[in-house]
């Protein structure tokens, strides 16, 4: 059994089902990586597997337990973390106040996390005391990305994390990333700078109306002439 | 119909010495730049450069510090974003700005200004002319709507697009007029890189054909290596370097500062080293001084 | 504001439906109440329905929360009062032109002030222009002080005042709405730029300065010694009148109607009449405005200014195009109820009642909707006036299990707050289960 | 059969808290009749309740409309503010040719209106309380006073007629200023008559509203010692909330002495409330006299029976008090003139209103005591 | 000596009394602006909590009156303000499961909920008056002042009276303890991080593994607090009716939104702008004007406005604030 294993999710906003029978699985340590279409149903299926959307079908297990029933805010407690595409950050708090609150569940002292963080975004520690509203818009990815990683989860759930950050510090998210899984967390991303994530990815989706199209290795993915031409822009 | 009455080469948008500081923080710091009329420009620089707030500063947004921009020679510093419209500046946000109550379709059909049934004294004595220009409208909308491939959204709340259609959607609204000069603050971020492809496909054809001139943010470099001539490069508010998209990529400071070496060097860390160390080819001469600053750093 | 709205339950026969209720309701009152009553009730329910029609064009189509209605209203309210009661005697003669005197430093002073913030810079110009509005205040109070005082002496028991044109009453109507108007373009022009909740605060404010201008320019309105017996607007009839015409008193009874209920029911129905015509032009011009382009920019404008702005829109300009006409429309209403009570009460408007269940009114009936606020404001109206009849009544048969004693006694006397009760679970009721509203925009 | 009697009070609203009394001070009255069975051979009388408001006229309008359409009273007892009273008076009252008897509104406008002959009230016209104020305290050698009066007809009313009467009389008025009701604070108003300053403070507001708010801030802040009360502040709260600190203080109510006051004020506690509350004992009269009269012209039709009012309330045959009701209903039927004198020595003149006796009264020891009769 | 009565009087009828007036809407002001800053509306129903939260603790009073239990030269209410605050919090979190709690569920615009609030405002007002009815009522006992007016005459020998009232006292010392007490909880306190975190961005905030029922159950059980607390004070120094609670909702949010609505500080600074803005212009300085220039009798009052006009100079300034202060006097925020 996979470490999260969710199984032909079916469900959508209220009317029409957005995702078909959709099926992600991810296992300890390893980095899968859904890309796709805009409107194919990325973002729904990553609140699904956290449980911020109610599935007509299809089960969500994470080690084995299930856990579809559960709130958001305890699927935090069992250990995932997510970076959501918008609104990922509390705009009028401090950037540390944000990274303090990727912490709440956490009772030990996370300064040491801060402080990694921190080296992995320097930029951060220099705006630590403004509001993370006044922040651009790739300083803020980089506050939201920061905050889940507060979290010290076993799944990281990030939605286009390198959306809108320069190229040096998309170079080191991804480096970053890596670094991550290999200390046995799992990853779980969206993204749209598909060739770049694919090229770390042990795993891909390739996610079309609400379902899943092809699913191979990361390098399979890339070498497909077919995906390459219609989702990756050639 | 903007376009022809202007020489191409001749800049679009001069802006001088601008600042704009937010508190005691200087976003923007004395950044001085043109944008050639007909150009399609490209803007990078880290995140936090300013390029954003130096968008909204041109588009009216905010007030500048100091420092003047002139369109066509013509200043418009300080002038309101729905003068600037009438003036033929458009502009799409980073974040998009859709809206979320209206459909898809009437978030294209409101843009066009000037339209007959926005005046009252019509919606209750014109209505012949209003339905002749919806008509119009209508079709017009569509169109871009087959363009961007959302047309079957049409009738959908913008409000609840996803991500990447939002952004299609705020390019899409500048499709719906005559714009002289659009500004695009990173459309590419979230987009599929093929649709990415067709938009890239699309600005090219408006500015060859319609004579647009654009001025893009953005973060793919193969996007802005494709679309842009020239390049300016911000960094910390100000300008550090300009020229060609292929120049700008081998600059020292710009790598530095923005570019970084390359994920797939960093897999493989020794190569990586190596290959920086050779590509020394200096600062671009573009603005110099601000250029060495950059490097300084 | 969310991007998850709850899917839109408006299907094509919510709308008559509703309606139909609304019907029903006021049928069902003329039967087991008497015409009279359902009538009155009906009557006041469509003035409401303009009162909200107007807060909706703010409100609804265009974002703006206008907390102020009641200060529109007050004010179109005066409109009677100066176009149609008589003229006071010698009045005019006495302070009319101290006060237009006032009214002309006034204006002068303020445009001095003004002229002197905009071409004067540093330091000197607020001092200057302080210096410039307190001079200007103290010549204004010395050339008004007198005149009130001149014109508040004439038979201050009935008069005291300016009195009217004695011109008809129909007139005064536009007039209560230019009225509201010119204010709210005041206002407008210094508040609109304030936000959502900012501007509510703000209009709220002006409201009670409006109301107490009202209350206390006694030489204006007689302030809170209250304007009585304003002529009715044509063609409503008198009821006596009525009652004293044999060709009434004859055709009353040709219908086996007592000619007092006759007369009172004429009266009512004149009203109505009135009433309808003008709901009926409103709802025609804002329903063709809103369903044009310019409805559509209105809404773009009120899901985000900034991005309007950015697509050319003149965002002030807008806001204070509608900002004025709904304020119209209210003052409008303002000056219709003042000749339907035929008096001006100062002390009447009270945020409660005036600008509250106006709110309510829109929002209950669906806000967008100017459907919607039409059935808001007649529902509420019944509501509210219904609840001052059911609260005892529940409250009887909630007491009835208690023995007879003190606290009976205490739930009984408690009986006429029953209303503020009935209210609020009705409001709360509706918004429960239809959170856009009755008739929600669609 | 069964009579209706509308008892139109400002229960919701500013005024809430002096209805409840007032209601029961009328329901006393249709509850005695009733009782008696005495009324045209037997009818019964129930009392229908509407709310006022006080400041509301289009709601005060609504429930005097559905009073007579659809509860189809025969007579209406209210309205309670003179705003409102106008307001039902014109838009209901008149239309419908219903009577109408106030016990509280005092505005000295509606001495002129023009009713029909349709409306009457057992309180006198402030028109009257002004002189009476201003004899009373020149006669206790008070040469100045501040006046602050609560912001509607029935304040302005009362204050303007007090200050001419006054100042006809050799006082001065050093500041004439309005508070509004209700309000959170009245440190403002509070200061403004300290600095006009005077040798007492009359307040003409309500003692369970503004005006108690400026007497505590005038009292705390040592602006003032001496107060003058009228109607609308003399109450048993006024008693119990303020008490000994308003030594020496006067002031003076629509009221009369002698035999009906106390019998009513009996029949108040027996019935468990308070028939000190201002206008209760006027309500109790509003209702005695209507149904008297409906006796009298042997008819519950108003436009028949309003002809009888004055008679019954001026009549120069026997004195009828609260708690006799029965009693006058049997005179008038066996055809005897009765004069209704009731709780507050009801005289009715002019247009229809109360003559005006009023009961001044001085605190002493923190007690309210009756001082004489005017 | 005159230039010291001139001050007095000023200190009497201006400064103390606006001191204290502006520490009640200040702890008015606190509650809605904790409200809207966390659950991001305008509640209306503030008003007729404070007069519900003060019904109760007046209820308990009595019945500690009756037991002959009391606080010395301390009001009795001040001994029964917890538990006042215990049965107010409990009604506001029952309010909010039975109405509030949906209207987030389905994330109703903020105006729903203002409207919403309106309703529960009805309702608690009916509440309030079922409860203890309409009168006004006084439930202030112990010692009444710190300084009255004879002793300030007799110890100082001045003709000007100063007094100070224990409740006054009492209202500003409170007021300063509960907003500090709130800042640091608000700023310092975990609780109070995931509360502004919560406001800031709800989705984020169950992400982040914050309870959201927790948070809104701290933020009334504060509102009911602070409302009790505000109503009680206003209630000891003024008195208690409930119509007038009502009422103070105007000047209420009239702070909030000087001060800069959404912040706590803001709503303290607002609450003395209001107060001292209605009572310091409309001030008649004749008095004053005596005592400086002897020889000047002015024959008028030497007042800038009459004090019919008090609300529309508090407005005013108000409107004057935005204008120039978009956000208030301190930066709020805009939902
Ligand atoms: N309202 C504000 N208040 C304070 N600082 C601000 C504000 N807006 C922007 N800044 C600061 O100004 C700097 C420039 O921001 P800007 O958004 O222009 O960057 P950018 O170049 O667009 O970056 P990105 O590529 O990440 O979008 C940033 O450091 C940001 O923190
Ligand atoms: N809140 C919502 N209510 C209704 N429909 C929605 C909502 N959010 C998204 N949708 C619809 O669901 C579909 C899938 O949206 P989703 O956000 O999952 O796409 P995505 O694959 O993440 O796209 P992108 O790459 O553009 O972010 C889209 O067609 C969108 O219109
Ligand atoms: C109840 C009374 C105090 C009312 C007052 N006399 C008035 O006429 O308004
Ligand atoms: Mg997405
Ligand atoms: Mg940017």
């Amino acid at each position: 059994m996979s470490y999260l294993n969710a199984s032909e999710m079916t469900g959508g906003y209220g009317k029409a089902d957005i995702l078909h029978s959709c099926t992600l699985t991810v296992e300890k340590g390893e980095i899968a990586v859904i890309v796709g279409p805009n409107g194919a149903g990325k973002s729904t299926a990553m609140k699904a597997v956290f449980g911020m959307l109610s599935l007509r079908e299809g089960k969500v297990t994470l080690d084995g337990v299930d856990i579809t029933g559960l709130s958001p805010q305890d699927r935090v407690k069992k250990g995932m973390g997510f970076v959501p595409q918008v609104n990922n950050v509390f705009p009028t708090m401090t950037v540390e106040e944000n990274l303090e609150m990727g912490a709440f569940i956490r009772d030990d002292d996370f300064a040491g996390t801060m402080e990694q963080v921190y080296e992995l975004f320097p930029i951060l520690k220099e705006k630590r005391r403004q509001n993370a509203g006044e922040l651009s818009g790739g300083q803020r990815q980089q506050v939201a990305v920061g905050r889940a990683l507060m979290t010290q989860p076993k799944l990281l759930m990030l939605d286009e994390p390198t959306a809108g950050v320069s190229p040096i510090v998309m170079d080191e998210l991804f480096d970053r990333i890596i670094e991550v899984a290999r200390t046995g967390i799992s990853i779980l991303m969206v993204e749209q700078n598909a060739r770049q994530a694919l090229e770390i990815a042990d795993k891909g989706y390739v996610l079309v109306q609400g379902a899943n199209k092809y699913t191979d290795t990361g390098q399979a993915l890339l070498a497909d002439p077919e995906v390459r031409r219609t989702f990756l822009g050639g | 119909m903007f376009a022809q009455s202007m020489k191409s080469g001749d800049p679009m948008i001069r802006v001088e010495n601008l600042v704009k500081s937010f508190g005691g923080f200087r976003a923007v710091d004395g950044a001085s730049l043109e944008i050639a009329t007909g150009s399609i420009t490209g803007l990078i620089g880290p995140n936090g450069a300013g390029k954003s707030t130096l968008f909204n500063v041109i588009a009216g947004v905010h007030a500048p510090t100091s420092g003047r921009v002139t369109m066509d020679g013509e200043d418009i510093t300080g002038l309101a974003p729905h003068e600037l419209f009438h003036k033929g500046l458009l502009r799409t946000f980073q974040i998009a700005h859709e809206f979320p109550s209206l459909t898809v379709r009437e978030n294209l059909m409101m843009v066009p200004s000037g339209q007959a049934g926005e005046t009252l004294w019509n919606t209750w004595f014109g209505r012949g002319r209003i339905r002749e220009e919806e008509t119009a409208l209508l079709k017009k909308a569509d169109e871009v709507l087959d363009f961007l491939t959302i047309s079957h959204l049409k009738d959908e709340k913008a409000g609840n697009l996803s991500g990447g259609q939002k952004k299609l959607l705020e390019l899409g609204r500048t499709m719906m007029v005559e714009a002289k000069i659009v500004f695009l603050d990173e459309v590419g971020a979230g987009v599929n890189r093929t649709l990415l492809n067709t938009i890239g496909d699309a600005i090219v054809r408006l500015n060859k054909e319609r004579g647009y001139t654009f001025c893009v943010i953005e973060h793919d470099m193969d996007f802005i290596g494709r679309l842009c001539d020239p390049v300016i490069v911000m960094a910390e508010g100000k300008v550090l370097a300009e020229g060609s998209a292929d120049h700008i990529m081998e600059n020292e400071a710009v790598i530095e500062a923005y570019l970084g070496t390359g994920l797939k060097n960093k897999v493989k860390a020794e190569e990586t080293a190596e290959a920086a160390a050779h590509e020394d080819h200096g600062a671009q001469p573009g603005l110099g001084d601000e250029a060495g600053k950059g490097e300084a750093q | 504001m969310s991007t998850t709205r709850q899917p839109g339950g408006s299907s094509a026969i919510r709308a008559p439906l509703f309606f139909a209720i609304m019907a029903v309701l006021i049928l069902f009152e003329g039967f087991s109440s008497g015409w009279n009553s359902a009538l009155g009730i009906l009557n006041m329910g469509l003035l409401s329905a303009i009162m909200a029609l107007g807060v909706n064009m703010q409100w609804g189509y265009a974002g703006l929360f206008n907390a102020g209605a009641m200060g529109f209203l007050a004010l179109g309210g005066l409109a009677p009062v100066l176009i149609s009661m008589p003229p006071t005697p010698g009045a005019f003669k006495a302070g009319g032109p101290g006060i237009m005197l006032a009214f002309f430093i006034a204006i002068v002073a303020v445009l001095a002030a003004v002229w002197i913030w905009r071409n004067l810079t540093g330091r000197l110009r607020g001092l200057a222009v302080t210096a410039v509005l307190i001079v200007g205040f103290f010549v204004y109070r010395w050339a008004f002080d007198p005149a009130v005082a001149a014109i508040e002496a004439i038979n201050p028991s009935a008069q005291g005042n300016l009195g009217g044109l004695g011109l008809p009453t129909l007139i005064s109507w536009p007039v209560g709405a230019v009225l509201a108007a010119g204010a709210a373009w005041l206002v407008g022009k210094t508040a609109l730029g304030l936000r959502s909740d900012y501007l509510a605060i703000a209009t709220l404010g002006i409201a009670e300065i409006l109301v107490a201008v009202l209350k206390n320019e006694q030489w204006l309105d007689r302030g809170v010694l209250n304007v009585n017996g304003i002529p009715r607007p044509w063609p409503v009839p008198y009821e006596i009148d009525l009652q004293n015409s044999p060709d009434f008193v004859a055709k009353a009874q040709s219908w086996g109607m007592d000619p007092q209920l006759a007369s009172t029911i004429t009266v009512k129905l004149a009203y109505l009449l009135l009433f309808v015509v003008v709901l009926a032009v409103l709802i025609w011009l804002t329903q063709k405005a809103l369903k044009s382009p310019w409805g559509r920019m209105m809404r773009a404008i009120r899901d985000n200014e900034i991005s309007a702005a950015a697509m050319g829109k003149n965002v002030t300009r807008r806001h204070l195009q509608i900002f004025v006409l709904g304020s119209a429309v209210i003052g409008l209403a303002g000056a219709m109820m003042i000749s339907l009570d035929g008096q001006m009460t100062p002390t009447s408007y009270n945020p409660l009642r005036y600008t509250f269940l106006i709110l309510v009114m829109v929002i209950v009936g669906g806000s967008g909707n100017n459907w919607g606020s039409i059935l808001g404001g007649v529902l509420i109206w019944y509501v509210w006036v219904k609840a001052g009849d059911w609260g005892p009544d529940i409250m009887a048969a909630l007491a009835s299990p208690f023995p007879e004693g003190g606290f009976k006694e205490h739930l009984i006397q408690s009986a006429p707050h029953m209303r503020m009760l009935v209210m609020g679970a009705i409001l709360l009721g509706v918004l429960r289960f239809s959170p856009r509203g009755l008739l929600p925009e669609k | 059969a069964d009579v209706k009697m509308g008892v139109l009070l400002g229960f919701t609203g500013p005024l809430e808290s002096l209805a409840p009394a007032m209601a029961q001070g009328a329901e006393l009255a249709i509850k005695e009749v009733s009782d008696s069975g005495k009324l045209l051979g037997g009818d019964t009388v129930t009392p229908v309740r509407g709310d006022s408001t006080c400041v509301d006229a289009a709601a005060a309008t609504a429930a005097g409309e559905t009073l007579v359409t659809s509860d189809k009273v025969s007579g209406i007892m209210g309205a309670m503010c003179s705003g409102a009273t106008t307001a039902v008076l014109q838009n209901v009252a008149m239309p419908n040719g219903m009577v109408m008897i106030s016990p509280s509104a005092t505005s000295p406008a509606l001495s002129t209106l023009p009713d029909d002959g349709l409306f009457f009230r057992t309180a006198p016209s402030d028109a009257r309380q002004g002189e009476v104020m201003a004899d009373e305290i020149l006669e206790k050698g008070i040469k100045s006073v501040a006046l602050t009066y609560t912001n509607n007809d029935y304040g302005k009313g009362l204050a303007d007629s007090f200050e001419k009467a006054y100042k006809a009389k050799g006082g001065t008025v050093t500041i004439s200023a309005a508070h509004e009701d209700g309000k959170g604070d009245y440190s403002a108003e509070v200061a403004s008559l300290a600095s006009a300053g005077g040798d007492a403070l009359v307040i003409a507001g309500y003692i369970d509203q503004g005006g108690s708010g400026i007497l505590r801030g005038a009292l705390d802040t040592g602006a003032f010692e001496k107060f003058v009360f009228p109607d609308g502040m003399v109450s048993q709260t006024l008693e119990d909330n303020f008490g000994s600190e308003v030594n020496g203080s006067f002031g003076q109510m629509p009221a009369s002495e002698g035999e009906g006051h106390d019998k009513f004020l009996a029949l108040a506690t027996a019935a468990g409330f308070d028939g000190t509350s201002v206008y209760s004992g006027e309500a109790y009269d509003a209702a005695a006299l209507m149904l008297l009269a409906m006796e009298a012209a042997n008819s519950t039709d108003p436009k028949v029976y309003k002809d009888k009012i004055m008679d019954i309330a001026n009549g120069d045959g026997e004195k009828i008090y609260p708690g006799e009701l029965a009693k006058g209903l049997e005179l008038i039927k066996e055809g005897k003139p009765i004069n209704y004198e009731g709780a507050t020595a009801v005289h009715l003149i002019g247009n229809g209103e109360a003559s005006g006796t009023f009961r001044e009264i001085e605190f002493k020891d923190g007690k309210m005591e009756t001082v004489q009769y005017r | 000596m005159d230039l010291i009565n001139a001050l007095v009087a000023i200190t009497n009828y201006v400064i103390i009394p606006a001191t204290a007036y502006g520490a009640q809407l200040a702890l008015g002001a606190l509650g809605v602006t904790l409200i809207y800053s966390i659950l991001r509306f305008s509640n209306f129903a503030h008003g007729d909590t404070m007069a519900f939260g003060t019904g109760i603790v007046i209820l308990i009073t009595w019945g500690f009156q009756a037991m002959g239990i009391s606080l010395g030269p301390l009001p009795t209410a001040l001994l029964a303000l917890p538990f006042g605050i215990i049965v107010t919090a409990a009604l506001m979190l029952g309010t909010d499961k039975v109405v509030y709690q949906y209207y987030r569920k389905v994330r109703a615009a903020p105006v729903v909920m203002v409207m919403v609030s309106v309703g529960v405002m009805f309702v608690m007002n009916a509440l309030t008056r079922f409860l203890i009815g309409v009168d006004q009522i006084n439930f202030d006992d112990g010692a009444r002042f710190v300084i009255n007016a004879r002793q300030w005459r007799e110890m100082t020998g001045l003709s000007e009276p100063l007094t100070l009232r224990s409740t006054q006292v009492i209202t500003v010392v409170t007021a300063i303890i509960t907003v500090a007490a709130l800042f640091w909880f608000l700023g310092k306190t975990r609780t109070g991080k995931s509360m502004r975190a919560y406001s800031d961005n709800e989705d984020l905030a169950l992400l982040s593994g914050i309870d959201p029922n927790r948070v809104v159950a701290v933020t009334w059980i504060i509102t009911g607090a602070l409302a009790t607390i505000a109503g009680t004070l206003y209630g000891l120094d003024k008195s208690f009716k409930a119509f007038t609670y009502f009422q103070l909702l105007l000047p209420i949010f009239a702070s909030a939104i000087v001060g800069g609505i959404g912040n706590p500080v803001g709503a303290i600074a607002g609450g003395f702008v209001i107060s001292f803005s209605e009572v310091g212009l409309t001030y008649a300085w004749k008095k004053v004007v005596t005592y400086l220039i002897p020889n000047w009798q002015p024959d008028g009052l030497v007042q800038l406005l009459s004090t019919d006009y008090k609300y529309a100079v508090s407005f005013t300034i108000l409107i004057l604030v935005l204008i120039f202060k978009p956000t208030g006097l301190f930066k709020g925020k805009i939902v």
